[in-house]
């Protein structure tokens, strides 16, 4: 085997899993701590990278863009939490589902309206556009920025959950979610504020990809359904679980698709090892993910005292 | 009490029916044309991109036209397929069954036309595809009420790998993604490339199509190959160049694309300062630069109305329009005799953005094929230029098998 | 003859001894008392019994049957039930429907598909004679989740009842009554200690001396002393423990 | 008695015949399209009241219930292909019956499967164990090349009942070609599933699932382990559902993996939703709102996604209860 494809492939894997933690961070507090399956999460991801493609376009700079992009997507997601969301709070899963589901019917179309059925590309400041030699390797300067903002906004979360007041009642309200009204919280804000950090987490992820896919429409509803299953295989409520089955998962894709043709076309043809090696590899997390829960119906780090 | 309750459901749910009643019986918009052709194609999501530019192109044609066809006046009626294949069948049927259209054209995708033609040649008219060419409508599920203006499947990449020979290509590298059309493209350079694979593969299609193509980028590079042939139609066209530049191959491993760049994915890439596709190479029939009087005015017209360039989707759109605008000249627009239709269609008299128009047997075009490069025009807008011919007069392998 | 018991019943959360080694006995037919302070364990313990939680150590015995594995159905079905501190009802149910689907429950399986169970004559028959026992008759077609808490509290006994528990298990089941229906099911309660066997855990020290033959007094998770109800009440360590604090 | 069950009935019995009548007339019209419409209309209503049955019954929120619509098309669409085009000779064939026993058996084994691990958990576990296992499915299809992959499959001729000896008694062969007996086989299936859904709700069965899905911890406590309840209707909604995936590739001539995707699922749940959870009819009503909204819809524009959804919110946050809900809602005075 190949050293250097191995690595350039954990690189791979290790940039999807940073994506799908993004992703999944705010998508695990809000179901966590308000117990709300929100499928427009996907929508912030997606108006997130188009936020940022525009403003990036309009000034001509990929900071501005990023900035616009934040304070637009925390702006929107106010919104919504006001008008939609804070009403779903009280209701069950089913009707979180479809709300959520309208919001994202709401956001493709409206983005489609504003923006055009093409999409944006975002350019990428120049010196971001190389490429890092390391020996051999040889590694996109841009997937290295991936991974570099993706850990740094992963330990800045893990200082917030885990040093703050703030993250301390983030993770009571995770574990037991009665204790934060006898605590005296003003729940309303704690909820409205998780609900923007996750979204401005969703937005920066479709941002952050954005350069390399370009922004699209419901460019986010295939890439929620992974993170849902990320937060499920971690456990509901648990940064830590997020991050670990993100990676995993990132990790467990990016090799399938890399190398489950080669390992397939061992006992079978070429020809059908090609076909059959990316629906498997399709399959393979979700299989993961009927595994565990068969193993752990918790996920593999459910916050404690549920 | 159970009385007034009765009566409150009674009234509501007879309330409800009547809802029901009066939506159904709604009156149908009621149109003046005399020739209705139905076309559908995809208006939403980011097939969009395609179904605007073919959409763009019709329209140019209804315009030059003057709504007029065969001393009748005319009407297109659009339908979006969603990108799907029940959408585009349902649409179609709507179109053939509601609107009662004298003939159906577009679509884009391949499964889209599966799923949809029947639902016309059951009805006993004609449909005209404008893109999709399935190798199994072309073979042995050829219908004689199915006309194409595009071509099949295999030859464009059939085109390719006769290129890839004349460039001297000897190691292959391949990329497609995984559903009929991408197979068939990746067969059609198996059949005329005569240098061996390194690899090929085959990524996840449909609504959650794989756009990260960093894993199989770094297989190509690792396999050595001295050619890397692409086939990414739509979106993930633009996000693939991105990623192989981004890689740092531009210059390393010289990239050939099939159906990936044209007039929709260039004014992107341009802004994206994507210039490791400036100087690649592609397969196709058309191009914007093709030399012929009907070709020129057309592309003329198009920037003029557009301010673009078009992409063959919209010239083969454009074609389709005139064809059957031949066909309504020589029945005088009576479209009631399908075999009349079948009959004037076959013979394909009008003015192509191709220069000529032929059809086989099995009613898809025999045409040439041409080698493309992306070049800055004039203005410094990217586009592509022919810089020569691959084929002359190439008809598909599939007519063999077509018992018409 | 013992009907129930226990043997060195234990079980921990993390390092917190939640049972610690109980040896319960309870006789046919008479009442057994269990009380304790508040986070003595006899919630948890009542869970052990009845198979919701399943013990460290220890096993559970029913009419010399070992029943320490078996699930919580199983045992209802061996004849060991329970009713709940905090009212558990159908709350979509009618107070006829809760008591119902309580007689089917002991009637055998129900995969049965076609037969309309609402108009089941044996079900609600003897649905109707709990509710007449328990003095629920004319609330019979209420919903559930309309009754007062007293009512809620006697509906959870009658569905108890008509599982015809061998051992019923009541967990605090005076909790939240007014001063007439606490009497009412104290003599309910006496009456129906002919038929089964009941333990009863109760905060209400004079319901428990009014009706229990035997007294267990729990403390820390384990026994401290067990005994015809009479003697428990003299032992000075429960005087100590527990009476002499608590009330 | 209370009246107001005799009322549900009047009620759905009207929607019924509405239903069943209208396309007629619209055929008499002049307008056959609409027979195409009412005939998915009825299919996708035999697959709610299926979904009903777990979700509005049992309590349990299935949202993989597209994927039991993905086989049951299959079973038509793999027989009738290799019928066609020749291959697998055990498995071809053009009879109805023959794509029913094969439907039937898959959705079956695969809801006695993936519900026997499914049923282990709870709540949103439960919703996305039921979404993986019909991504898998979903995946599988695609992987199926011989079948068309993506692109799916076309069905030449739809499924043919042929009674044995229905011929020498001169009983003709149903035309299944034929658009309304078609129509009316459809809507024959839906009478029968939502017969056997009725009698289900009020069995002894249905009350368990009922029991269980107000109080699992209190049936429990009754002596009854609600898990082989829960997996049997698992298992009798998948057969419907499957069968109505049948319905649907006579139908539609074609059957493609885009029928599995997750979207259909949740579309399933909101017809479900709209038409109000707690009745026998309410899947049938949001059934017909949803087929009749999208083609109204995406008449007056391509982007009627937008009003749509905009719609799901307000039936969610406002119209709790869905439609029936409201129609059995006193006005306010």
């Amino acid at each position: 085997m190949d050293w250097t494809l191995v690595l350039t492939q954990a690189i791979n894997g290790l940039q999807l899993g940073i994506l799908l933690f993004l992703l999944s961070a705010g998508l695990t507090l809000t179901f966590g701590i308000m117990d709300l399956i929100n499928l427009a999460h996907a929508s912030f991801f997606m108006l997130g990278a188009f936020i940022c493609a525009w403003a990036t376009l309009y000034f001509d700079s990929f900071v501005v863009g990023i900035v616009c992009a934040i304070l637009g997507t925390a702006l929107l997601a106010l919104i919504v939490e006001k008008t939609v969301i804070s009403h779903l709070y009280v209701r069950d899963h089913l009707d979180q589902l479809l709300a959520t589901f309208g919001l994202i019917l709401i956001a493709d179309t409206a983005v489609h309206l504003i923006w055009g059925p093409a999409g944006l590309a975002i350019p990428l400041p120049s010196q971001l556009q190389g490429q890092v030699r390391f020996g051999e390797l040889v590694v996109p300067t841009y997937r290295l920025v991936i991974i570099g903002v993706g850990l740094l906004i992963a330990a800045t979360l893990y200082w917030l959950v885990n040093k703050t007041r703030a993250g301390m009642l983030i993770r009571a309200g995770a574990s037991n979610r009665q204790m934060l009204s006898t605590l005296g919280i003003n729940v309303k804000l704690l909820f409205t504020s998780v609900f923007i950090l996750g979204a401005v987490l969703a937005g920066l992820g479709g941002l952050l990809i954005a350069p390399i896919t370009e922004a699209s429409i419901g460019m986010g509803n295939d890439i929620i359904i992974t993170a849902f299953v990320v937060i499920i295989i971690g456990g509901i409520g648990s940064i830590k679980g997020a991050f670990v089955a993100a990676l995993l998962i990132g990790f467990i894709d990016t090799f399938g698709r890399a190398f489950l043709d080669t390992i397939f076309a061992l006992f079978m043809s070429v020809d059908s090892a090609e076909t059959a090696a990316p629906a498997v590899s399709a399959i393979l997390v979700y299989l993961l993910m009927a595994l565990i829960l068969v193993w752990r119906p918790q996920g593999l780090f459910p916050p404690k005292l549920r | 009490m159970p009385f007034k309750e009765l009566n409150t459901v009674m009234k509501k749910s007879l309330f409800f029916s009547a809802a029901i009643a009066s939506l159904t019986a709604m009156p149908l918009v009621a149109t003046a044309a005399d020739i209705k052709i139905g076309f559908v194609t995809t208006l939403t999501t980011g097939g969009a991109v395609i179904g605007n530019d073919m959409r763009d192109a019709v329209n140019l044609a209804v315009e030059q036209l003057d709504s007029t066809m065969g001393g009748k006046s005319f009407e297109i009626i659009f339908e979006d397929d969603g990108f799907k294949p029940e959408i585009g069948k349902q649409a179609t049927e709507k179109l053939v069954k509601e609107d009662n259209v004298d003939i159906v054209a577009g679509y884009i995708w391949s499964n889209v036309l599966m799923a949809s033609y029947k639902a016309v040649t059951r009805a006993d008219k004609v449909i005209i595809s404008a893109n999709a060419g399935p190798s199994a409508i072309a073979g042995k599920l050829c219908h004689e009420n199915f006309f194409s203006t595009s071509w099949q499947n295999d030859q464009t990449p059939m085109a390719m790998g006769e290129l890839l020979n004349a460039r001297g290509v000897k190691s292959l590298y391949m990329m497609a993604p995984n559903y009929a059309a991408g197979k068939d493209m990746v067969a059609g350079v198996e059949r005329t490339f005569k240098g061996e694979f390194a690899g090929k593969d085959l990524t996840k299609w449909g609504a959650d199509a794989q756009l990260d193509f960093s894993a199989e980028l770094a297989k190509a590079k690792a396999s050595g190959a001295d050619g890397l042939v692409v086939f990414y139609p739509g979106k993930a066209g633009g996000a693939f160049i991105k990623q192989y530049q981004q890689a740092g191959l531009s210059g390393q491993l010289p990239l050939y694309t099939i159906f990936t760049v044209d007039s929709l994915s260039l004014p992107n890439l341009q802004k994206a300062n994507m210039d490791g596709i400036l100087g690649s190479e592609m397969s196709m029939f058309w191009g914007p630069d093709l030399d012929n009087p009907t070709n020129q005015q057309f592309v003329a017209a198009f920037k003029e109305k557009y301010n673009r360039y078009p992409s063959h989707y919209a010239a083969q759109s454009y074609d389709a329009i005139n064809l059957i605008a031949s066909a309504a000249n020589a029945l005088d627009g009576d479209f009631s005799d399908t075999g009349k239709v079948r009959e004037a269609l076959m013979k394909a008299d009008f003015e192509s953005i191709r220069g000529s128009f032929e059809f086989g047997s099995n009613h898809m075009p025999i045409q040439n094929f041409y080698a493309r490069k992306v070049v800055a025009d004039d203005n410094g807008d990217w586009t592509t230029s022919i810089t020569k011919t691959v084929f002359e007069s190439h008809q598909d392998v599939y007519a063999a098998e077509c018992k018409l | 003859m013992s009907v129930l018991e226990t043997n060195n019943l234990s079980k921990r959360f993390g390092g917190v001894v939640a049972t610690d080694a109980v040896n319960l006995s309870l006789q046919k037919n008479r009442v057994h008392g269990l009380i304790g302070p508040n986070g003595a364990g006899k919630t948890t313990l009542i869970a052990q019994l009845a198979g919701q939680l399943v013990p460290d150590a220890g096993r559970v015995i029913l009419n010399s049957r070992d029943i320490t594995r078996l699930g919580e159905p199983a045992r209802v079905r061996a004849g060991l039930t329970r009713t709940f501190q905090i009212s558990a009802l159908f709350n979509d149910f009618s107070v006829l429907e809760n008591v119902a689907f309580a007689v089917q429950a002991k009637a055998g399986h129900s995969f049965r598909f076609w037969s309309n169970v609402g108009q089941n004559k044996k079900f609600n028959d003897r649905a109707h004679e709990l509710l007449e026992l328990l003095g629920l008759s004319n609330q019979a077609h209420a919903n559930a989740s309309a009754l007062s808490h007293g009512e809620q509290r006697q509906l959870e006994i009658a569905m108890a009842l008509a599982t015809k528990p061998l051992v019923l298990m009541l967990d605090e089941p005076m909790a939240g009554m007014g001063a007439e229906e606490s009497m009412r099911l104290i003599q309910l309660l006496q009456e129906l200690k002919h038929d089964t066997t009941l333990l009863l855990v109760e905060h209400d020290m004079d319901a428990v001396f009014a009706l229990a033959d035997d007294l267990s007094v729990l403390v820390n998770g384990a026994l401290i002393a067990t005994g015809l109800a009479a003697d428990v009440r003299q032992n000075p360590d429960v005087i100590a423990a527990y009476l002499g604090t608590s009330t | 008695m209370n009246g107001v069950p005799t009322l549900h009935r009047i009620g759905g019995g009207l929607v019924l015949l509405l239903i069943l009548f209208t396309p007629f007339v619209m055929l008499w019209l002049g307008k056959p399209f609409w027979l195409d419409i009412f005939t998915r209309l009825v299919i996708l209503a035999i697959a709610a009241s299926s979904l009903s049955l777990l979700l509005s019954v049992a309590g349990l929120a299935s949202f993989g219930h597209a994927a039991y619509i993905g086989l049951g098309a299959y079973a038509v669409g793999i027989p009738v292909y290799y019928e066609t085009y020749g291959g697998a000779d055990w498995l071809a064939s053009y009879s109805g019956w023959w794509h029913v026993l094969l439907g039937v058996t898959v959705c079956a084994l695969f809801a006695l499967v993936t519900g026997a691990i499914s049923l282990r958990t709870k709540g949103v576990h439960f919703i996305m164990i039921t979404m993986a296992f019909s991504q898998m499915i979903l995946y599988l299809l695609v992987a199926l090349e011989e079948f068309g992959g993506d692109d799916g499959l076309s069905v030449d001729l739809r499924s043919e009942f042929v009674v044995p000896g229905a011929q020498v008694l001169g009983i003709p062969a149903l035309n299944m070609e034929e658009p309304w007996v078609f129509y009316l086989v459809c809507f024959a299936m839906l009478l029968l599933v939502l017969f056997i859904v009725a009698k289900l709700r009020h069995s002894h069965f249905g009350r368990v699932l009922q029991a269980a899905k107000q109080n699992e911890l209190r049936v429990k406590a009754l002596g009854i382990n609600p898990y082989r309840y829960r997996l049997l209707a698992f298992v009798v909604a998948g057969i419907f559902a499957g069968l109505s995936g049948i319905l649907f590739a006579n139908y539609a001539y074609f059957v493609s993996p885009s029928m599995v995707e997750w979207t259909r699922s949740g579309e399933l749940m909101f017809m479900v939703i709209l038409g109000g959870v707690s009745t026998l009819f309410g899947p049938v009503v949001g059934a017909s709102v949803f087929v009749l909204l999208e083609h109204f819809l995406s008449r007056f524009t391509v982007f009627w996604h937008l009003p749509f959804g905009i719609l799901l919110l307000v039936v969610v946050l406002f119209g709790r209860g869905g439609i029936i809900g409201m129609l059995k809602r006193e006005p306010k005075t």
